[in-house]
């Protein structure tokens, strides 16, 4: 995120972090990875939804940091929890019970009906670039209520075929009469909650067809363009018919989250 | 009754080269104490395994002490990649290690496992990725209800290290905070070591404590800070510029050796005080030189 | 958030006639005044489920209000036997009710299993036993091993009903002391009813404190000295003589009958307080005979 | 157990559970459920045995109990323990994971080779005599290192053949030269621990002959005779070549008891 004084224009960075904690207005239980997500999440907590609860793959259950951590360890988050259990107890009794409402997940590849790539760049046995791994995304996103995702857009991170399929999103899709394309689909796998309800860029929104599962284009932040969109995609991207504009943030939000940050 | 050894002594008891070592610590509680003197000790041909291999297994594979990995999330939380890890990975530097790899649910699933004597455990998880057909995991059917679920091995280290708050003079160990996989760590082992802040006269029950019974615990040895620069709820405090540091100083793989050299093997712990362990040994010229 | 009712109100909306019922408690945090407000509602044709059923399934089958039963253990701890529970299945009275047993190591892995949202647990159990041809247990092959292990089927109970010590005004719930599987009752359950000694403006944190978030829970209800005969680690003792009193009311039917009448349906519990449920409805005659 | 005053010579139920104490003497861990057996081992921690460890089945590991428990769940227990667990994880990390040495059992029937029933006397479809059940009694003598049986002698309780199999002892038991009666054995089982290593009864010890594991009488109380022990038995029990006499419990350990029993 580039640098602005308190008083100026929103960074797309900012943007992005407001727009993922909006769609948490109307979550009750949070699971949050590190980086942006968490700040979004805290954001949401602070200024529209009290009651969020924030859940970390750390144990931490109904944590309450007044910063934004590092890690997802870190002391406050355990020291202002309800709650805290195993890393076992986590992915059993909450994750895998499907306890919580919305997961907030990264990823360094994004295909077009929203499966990620978190492990390898390339081949996994000769890799050009070792990614950090799976972590707790591939149960988080079938344990979860729905995944919220959130990355950079550009044609490294959306890409027409990812080197690996570390977490199931929308599998292989479906056609337009609803027949899956493939097996590769999470009903037949299996899996639980309804997988991946938005790609959060810093460009816009894109949300799957309710019948095929692609990912379309839904919604612009205030200074971007479909083309820029399309360009930065690795496939043809969809477009909805209208596309909406995403709400710029009001002054209220922006103070909050840059004071959020500043603490 | 766990044995309270000095740390260096304990280590060299416990840890021979080729065993499967578990150092585990989810953010918390990571035992960096334990994990240099393996190092300093130079033991080889580790098989390492870790849920999240951070700094200290940067550290461990950098210098070329371990021929495998199981693990399930490689990075520097919040600041990003793992040089070392990569490097090895992506270069075979200085060494090609063998790597499993696991989600966070499953790794999670073989220590409960293990520490149940179970062979193997069972969790929704690994289907339709690829991870399903490059690692070790099964599918096994539900017999009531015949749902698919997958299998996964139990885990159970040759030794299981960790770091805990404190310990009483029997060995019973209390940790508390986020308590991660540390029970199950010591309980899957067939040999574990705990080192903790403090040995105290008694522990007090707290909100939060876990405790091992020191009669599940092989050694215990006091290594005060020893999990920096993780942290001891309550006792000591991340240090986040540690690790954002350690980015910078683990890209180059001079500037790495020269850092274990310096910190590590050469001179004292930038992390922590070893009062400890006052007869750490240092290591002559010749093993620092082969632990690259 | 758990809602915080009456406690008549809350069993009123949550406990319905044919429903699989878990009210559980390790011999410690019984949920005895749930019990019997079930009993005082009139509630019909339950499928109770416990580990250890003793003095309040003892009562509940006594009145015929269950057709049937899951268990592990089905006696007075440290007194004998349980007269009605004996009654129930040798001679049927007052009505027949329906068996499935297990080990309590099965049914602590069903109720682990039920809270994990598996199909089935897994444990070294069964093996030769008569019950393994009684019960619903199926052997299950280990992918990596080839041994033989017992699966459980997952308890899901319709109600989950558990005591504990204290909620705040959100339903937040803490509980200390011999934990159980009072978790895993109110994780493994479609709904769920927490009664607790008191209700307080936050809960703090204690040593053994298992914390049940209120979002978790249904409906938190207040029931001062609501786990006695048996008790809250902290709060109440442990009545040991009117475990052993109870020998003696349930040998005989129409003792058995006269008393539940007088301290049950007819008048103030005979254990508790129950000040945190004003509105108990007393039930018409007409109502308790039928309970007979 | 008959009333003796404090001074009189020890009942045969005193004696009973000191002969089940004294075999604690060795034992690092022992598993616990109520009655005589627990009265024994509590015992043992106060005479014997500072360090052993008492494990009960409501999750108390490390109990110090100053009083007999009428419950295995007694607050006493937890407030005295070193560690306190949910019931799920003591038979999953702690039973099961064989990380106890001796495990008391009583039961209402035993048969020649420690197989025992806590079930139900009669058809199990239709019992003559309901009894409580399995408890932990199945997993626990599987899953620790050996078991001890405390039963009073008497021909309803040792018997030819069990209503009903609630745990396994030594199945049915070897031939004289090693090879198992049938696959009703612990190795063919899968069964953990050694099993039975010792049945106390009110009259002396049954031990497990080392070759075929039926209980051979090898130990009397000080005033029984190995006519009454066989005459009390449901079976033709095997007597030892060299009955031993079982040494009269000593002033102090009686004294222990008593005082032990009366807090």
């Amino acid at each position: 995120m580039s640098a602005v004084t308190d008083n100026a224009g929103a960074t797309v960075g900012e943007i992005q972090t407001i727009v993922a904690a909006r769609r948490l207005r109307t979550a009750k239980v949070v699971f949050i990875g590190v980086g942006k997500p968490s700040t979004a999440a805290i954001l949401a907590r602070e200024i529209y939804h009290p009651d969020l609860v924030l859940v970390y793959e750390s144990g931490t259950i109904g944590a309450k940091p007044r910063r934004v951590p590092l890690s997802i360890g870190d002391g406050e988050l355990a020291e202002t929890a309800d709650a805290v259990v195993s890393v076992g107890e986590m992915f059993a009794y909450w994750v895998q019970a499907g306890r919580i409402d919305v997961a907030f997940l990264g990823a360094a590849q994004v295909d077009r009906h929203a499966n990620l790539n978190s492990t390898v760049i390339g081949d996994h046995a000769a890799p050009k670039t070792r990614l950090p791994g799976a972590g707790g995304a591939p149960e988080i996103a079938s344990g979860c209520g729905e995944v919220v995702v959130v990355v950079p857009h550009n044609k490294r991170t959306l890409v027409e075929q990812l080197d690996f399929v570390t977490t199931v999103g929308h599998g292989d899709g479906f056609a337009a009469d609803g027949t899956p394309n493939s097996s590769f689909n999470r009903a037949e796998l299996g899996l639980g909650g309804t997988g991946p309800s938005a790609v959060i860029t810093d460009l816009g929104i894109l949300e799957p067809d309710p019948v095929t599962r692609e990912l379309v284009l839904t919604e612009l932040l205030p200074d971007a363009t479909v083309e820029a969109a399309r360009e930065a995609t690795g496939w043809d991207l969809r477009v909805a018919d209208d596309v909406a504009r995403i709400e710029t943030p009001t002054p209220d939000e922006l103070a909050a989250l840059r004071e959020l940050v500043s603490r | 009754m766990a044995r309270i050894l000095p740390l260096a002594d304990a280590v060299a008891e416990i840890v021979r080269d080729g065993d499967l070592v578990a150092l585990e610590g989810f953010t918390h509680l990571i035992p960096f104490a334990a994990g240099h003197e393996i190092l300093r000790q130079n033991r080889r041909d580790l098989q390492l395994v870790r849920m999240t291999p951070d700094v200290l297994y940067d550290q461990m594979l950098g210098v070329g002490a371990a021929k495998r990995l199981a693990f399930s999330y490689g990075g520097n939380p919040g600041v990003g990649s793992l040089h070392r890890f990569r490097d090895a990975i992506e270069h075979g530097w200085p060494r090609a290690i063998e790597v499993e790899e696991h989600s966070h649910a499953g790794m999670a699933a073989r220590y409960v496992a293990g520490a149940s004597n179970l062979p193997f455990g069972v969790l929704r998880g690994y289907a339709g990725t690829d991870l399903a057909a490059r690692t070790t995991v099964e599918r096994i059917t539900c017999p009531f209800t015949g749902e698919s679920l997958a299998a996964v091995p139990a885990l159970r280290p040759d030794v299981g290290i960790v770091h805990a708050q404190e310990a009483d003079r029997q060995g019973n160990v209390q940790l508390w905070g986020i308590p991660g996989v540390q029970k199950e760590t010591v309980l899957a082992a067939s040999r574990s070591l705990v080192t903790v802040e403090r040995i105290v006269d008694a522990l007090e029950p707290r909100p939060g404590g876990v405790v091992l019974p020191g009669w599940t615990i092989d050694l215990v040895a006091e290594a005060p800070s020893g999990s920096q620069p993780s942290y001891a709820a309550g006792i000591t405090e991340r240090d986040n510029d540690a690790y954002r540091a350690w980015d910078k100083t683990a890209r180059d793989r001079s500037a790495f050796l020269a850092w274990m050299e310096e910190h590590v093997f050469g001179g004292p712990s930038p992390y922590h005080d070893l009062t400890g362990t006052p007869d750490a040994p240092t290591p002559t010229a010749a093993s620092a030189e082969t632990a690259r």
